[in-house]
């Protein structure tokens, strides 16, 4: 495990950057929102990451993929996060490969993970079913049925669900384990209602009214399906994370850049003291947040039974610091801060969405407090 | 009249001229009555409700009765707000004109500007903005580059606005114009009346990050402002504004700090509490907790303020601090609101009319301390003037 | 009820100042500590309150006492708090007297409240058994035992401990109802222990084993003696509340008057924005807290039973903005701040101890949630 | 010598050499082996100790040999470090030599100066105190007033120095003095060693709101140093005292982060706890909760920036970020410390030794952010010299 990028990293972040200015700026997301985009991503945009190898990160080389791991992923999704890029690579390449990964059966890995590899699918992660992410709160149920299940209960505000090919829903078995189900969105019983956020994502609700799924449904290669259930929402918070730091990273920058140039009372508002100091702790503040990160991500990688107080404290950290860093952003920008015209106020729509999902500060420093013990 | 019998009279009235529609809370921006030449009423009650209260002078109930007011004094004004409360009344009448530009017309105008320009804003009849701000000269109101030059009995203005609230829809704007430019800064300025109706000024809105425009940049090329349409002398802008911004400060907060959704009715609305009401996640709910206390403390903080301002010990300079703490409060309301309702709060779009409501009224939120003067300006403004602390 | 001091109530606190600052400024604390005064507090102070009148100010008049109110008392503290004098004023004349007033019979009313306006006894409240405070858990009993009771139990951390004639504890009768009982602390089976604390007061634990206690040792005025103890609670938290909030001031006062003078870089610092910001900050947090301060204190005269949450509200309040006054105060001093020499130091050893008394902000801000059903 | 090999060997000799009362932990104040003329050893085991760690050079193991330290490479010095740590073995020696003259002799120092003053800190024969702060200029110690008259082979110093830790146990002191009273301010102050042992020479204690006094006041009248003592040319001791307080900097925030009590342990002692060890307050839990969160980040922070710094990024003003947000992390994690005990925390003085040593730390606690460059200095750096604001 290290805290400095390794050279292929160095390779990745750098490829990434360049490739992201270019293809997914910040106009891209402008864009999707004002035509009113169906899915809210591009599906142009969502191959081309095939093409840059990404989609696969988590795919090993025997199914196609270049099977760099968490870490790798992370420095994909910061970077995405620099530029607001909306890209199904969460939920497909990281949640659906690690889903896959951890519970799939041979016969389900080998036809899944060369599609994830290829970009040629678009999997979303059904798992929440309250407002707020909680875990535990699992009432969704797959209850076995001659040789396959079948499938009742609601999802919520499921990522990337109006664009979806494929959902991963985790349902409570009748031994009132937690397991993940393959569910075609299109399949009978199955109803959606797209949900429309602040950030200009699209996720969907989902009831499952009485679905009725094969037995090869089931990723049933886990020894422990809940386990693998923790490990995925691990993984989840630790890469949810990374896109968070990107968003407070270049909110930060843009807003230094901003105050270095805009004047008031003749001099640049940056030579104020006051901003200075507040500038100065947010630079704290996202040291912080990186360090935390990039430890989750490194020991999802090399020690992964160390990884999950890391991953929730990653995850607070992001969420408190991307919200801080956008909203000090909107306030040093004054009024132009407030125009649409400006990016930092989509800086801080996603930094809300995004810290919502898998938990945000406060039921992650729950967490926190809970795995250490107090 | 005694003002028990002041009480009976008004409810009475009241209760015989308050259309029953009008007697129900505020649903949308929709409800609010603006007034203007371009007015389109949202319905007949509405109109009603403002030719009657306008009549007795009531949308002005603490103006003189000859420039349109109803003559009342300031605990009369109270009971009359307080039996249109009792009755969830809505305002008859909103306007900038009645916030902002009447109080300095009553101030500095004079006889003539007061009865030619009062009496429309009492009525409803001219909708007025304000253009202060200009871009590249938000707090520092001192660097505007807006100039009037004198020809005659007219100033002929060049420059431009920004953050005029609502300028596409409005008729007549009071603007800051630097008309001396050999006077030192703040003494360069003046303060203008100007028709919106001619060629020389043309309006463009801002759109937000809440998705709604209620901001307009403001264009003057060869716009034509009367002298006689000047409110005080010639350089006395600056004056003038800064006694606006106090009544704009004082405004923003009370705005803040009251009404609206709280995150326990957010927690409730989104299933995020236990059976006995206690919110599920105990750290947020520390957080809220925390807010009820500063809210609590600054509502307690607005009546001791107004207490002692009744008993002649003045507002001045502590305006600026309850004005930072009371956004402050506010945004933090905002957010914690957003966090109690989780996902639910993200919603922007959708079938139901009030999607997205509590989202732009969050990102709505981050305003209040940019406008009406920064908090920094703010926290400025206190150490300078009110813990005498020495300029930078 | 009302925010802006009446006549009477101007008078008293100019008095309290000028008093105070005569007989009772800080070097008068720094001898008590220097001098290891057994009991914290100068006897001699002590009586001085009596003589001017404001030992009784909870008292009736019958009861030679000036029946002023808790808005009063309030004010006498926060005086206090500004020159940090040690006295048993709100032990006595606020806790006792309220007991008295509350829960005493006619009785002992006639007995007892006079000494207390004469400034003649010094009574200390037995009520904490825990490290944190925590009104419900009291396991310390009261047994009936023929015509009298005998109490057995621990208490902890009582104020003026050291110094008491009488103690006023709180214990567990047989109907698990809460009860007042007097016991001198010399009797047999109580055994004191002194604890010298950072803000050189001397609270004492006591232990009571099997003390006999007579009849009319219990305080059996009250309908509701839990009732009477809540109450209690209330009118003790809003009391050290405007004490602490006395702190606050005069901690702020002192760093203003030192930042004004102190030269760095040829200037004030008080130049600096960066310190201006924070101190127009924390003006505004002590103008929070005197609002919260001076409401619960009036609505306990006016509105008894609407004053619990403004009581829990104004002690959370006072207490983190007098801690934060402080700790501000010290850093803004740099490194003067750190020694004995000034008085910042002291100021933030009296906001911790007063902040812990009756709970401090994280357990009073859990009993506004719990007091707002949430 | 492989690695693997040293570590073997240092294993045995450890082993053999280090006295069993040297293996426990350091209870309080009185275990640490500070040296210097009037050193009193603890106990035995002390000063043998001591006596075998420096005859290896061990006491500063990266030293060269020839200046009495171990001549280790830096890996090797980490692996005595480890192996140090896996018996609990106590540091030998802990002195401002050490920490701070050391570094800044190695840098700045003439290989005369090096073998003189290198060798006495390594043994512990010599202790030294630090001379920078003046009553007056704190963070500003540009503007310090100790002057130096050069005088033959020697410089006349008068004046006022402040915060010199255990300058009244000390034998030397390196101080800054101003001798080029011409020059600009910047460069007018050279970098002085003084022996203390003489007349010109004396010290008083300052006593802290903790009840110690680790710092003097120290004053020089007509105290004499000599010309060959002084440390780089004269008017480079702003430059060496820039070098050394990154030192210093590097060392506070070291020991604010790890070690010492945390809340929780804290909420145990207390019996602050449920059944299931989960702190009864949830608002409190909440608190430490976030300091845990702030902790780990800050631990992993400073491991990063450590790799970072072995692959040549170095660290330079960004130490001054680590050290504010190092020491504002202990400060509250010293408060919540102290509200996880409730009153126990507030014990001054009692029976046992213990007593009050919780408060002390937490008083202490509130310099970590004045001393070596307060939070308001540190900031401005960060401003200034990371993010490239301009000045005020």
């Amino acid at each position: 495990m290290s805290f400095v990028l390794n050279e292929d990293e160095q390779m990745l972040r750098d490829s990434a950057r360049a490739f992201l200015n270019e293809s997914a700026p910040v106009t891209a997301l402008r864009t999707l929102r004002d035509e009113k985009s169906p899915t809210g991503f591009s599906s142009e945009l969502w191959s081309s990451f095939a093409e840059m190898g990404w989609s696969g990160v988590l795919v090993s080389e025997d199914h196609g993929g270049v099977d760099m791991g968490y870490a790798a992923a992370g420095l994909v999704l910061e970077e995405m996060g620099r530029t607001l890029a909306s890209s199904p690579f969460l939920s497909t390449s990281v949640l659906a490969a690690t889903a896959f990964n951890l519970a799939g059966t041979d016969a389900q890995k080998s036809k899944w993970l060369p599609k994830i590899a290829a970009g040629e699918t678009v999997i979303a992660i059904a798992l929440d079913e309250r407002a707020r992410h909680n875990p535990d709160h699992i009432e969704t149920r797959a209850k076995k049925d001659g040789n396959g299940f079948v499938l009742s209960g609601k999802k919520r505000f499921v990522n990337e669900g109006a664009g979806a090919d494929l959902l991963i829903v985790v349902a409570r078995m009748d031994d009132d384990q937690l397991g993940f189900f393959m569910v075609d969105p299109k399949a009978d019983g199955v109803s959606r209602e797209d949900r429309r956020t602040v950030d200009s994502h699209v996720p969907a609700d989902f009831s499952f009214d009485d679905v009725k799924l094969d037995g090869d449904a089931f990723l049933s290669g886990a020894d422990d399906s809940d386990a693998a259930y923790r490990r995925l929402l691990d993984a989840g918070r630790a890469c949810q994370a990374a896109e968070s730091l990107g968003v407070a990273e270049q909110a930060f920058d843009d807003t230094i850049a901003y105050i270095s140039e805009r004047e008031q009372f003749g001099v640049p508002i940056s030579s104020f003291q006051g901003l200075q100091h507040r500038a100065a702790h947010l630079l704290g503040e996202l040291e912080l947040a990186r360090s935390l990160v990039r430890r989750a991500l490194t020991t999802l990688d090399t020690q992964p039974s160390q990884a999950p107080l890391w991953c929730v404290a990653a995850k607070a950290k992001a969420t408190q610091v991307s919200r801080l860093a956008a909203a000090e952003g909107i306030q040093m920008h004054g009024g132009v801060g407030m125009t649409d015209e400006y990016d930092i106020g989509l800086y801080y729509k996603r930094a809300q969405a995004a810290g919502e999902f898998l938990g945000d500060d406060a039921f992650n420093a729950g967490e926190v407090a809970r795995m250490s013990g107090y | 009249m005694s003002l028990d019998n002041f009480r009976k009279e008004t409810k009475d009235w009241l209760e015989a001229n308050c259309p029953q529609s009008m007697r129900k809370p505020i649903q949308s921006e929709a409800d609010i009555c603006w007034g203007g030449r371009n007015w389109t009423f949202a319905s007949e009650d509405q109109k009603i409700w403002l030719e009657r209260m306008a009549e007795r002078g009531w949308t002005v109930p603490t103006w003189p009765k000859e420039y349109g007011g109803g003559g009342l004094s300031k605990d009369e004004a109270f009971v009359l707000k307080e039996e249109m409360k009792a009755i969830n009344a809505r305002s008859p009448l909103d306007s900038f004109g009645i916030w902002m530009l009447g109080p300095a017309l009553l101030k500095y105008g004079t006889h003539e500007q007061k009865l030619e320009f009062l009496p429309p804003i009492a009525r409803g009849e001219i909708r007025w903005c304000q253009g202060y701000s200009e871009p590249g000269a938000g707090s520092d109101l001192v660097s505007l580059r807006t100039k009037g030059v004198l020809d005659g009995d007219h100033y002929t203005v060049n420059g431009q606005k920004v953050w005029t609230s609502y300028a596409d829809k409005s008729d007549w704007i009071f603007a800051l114009v630097r008309t001396e430019p050999d006077a030192p800064k703040y003494n360069g300025i003046s303060f203008l009346l100007i028709d919106m109706d001619q060629p020389g000024v043309s309006t463009k809105p801002i759109k937000l990050i809440s998705g709604k425009s209620p901001f307009c940049e403001t264009f003057f090329d060869d716009a034509k402002a009367k002298v006689k349409d000047r409110v005080g002398d010639a350089g006395q802008g600056w004056e003038i504004a800064k006694y606006l911004l106090s009544h704009e400060r004082a405004g923003i907060v009370s705005e803040a700090a009251f009404g609206g959704l709280n995150p326990v009715s957010a927690a409730h609305q989104s299933g995020e509490v236990d059976a006995d009401g206690k919110m599920s996640d105990p750290i947020l709910r520390g957080d809220v907790a925390r807010l009820t206390i500063d809210g609590l403390a600054f509502d307690a903080t607005m009546r001791r303020v107004k207490e002692e301002a009744d008993h002649g010990e003045g507002v001045g300079a502590r305006a600026s601090l309850l004005k930072y703490m009371g956004t402050e409060l506010n945004k933090r309301r905002n957010e914690l609101n957003m966090s109690a309702l989780g996902y639910d709060g993200l919603l922007w779009e959708g079938e139901k009319e009030s999607d997205g409501e509590v989202a732009r009224s969050w990102l709505r939120s981050r305003a209040n301390s940019i406008e009406g003067g920064t908090s920094e300006i703010n926290l400025n403004i206190v150490a300078k003037r009110v813990l005498n602390l020495p300029g930078a």
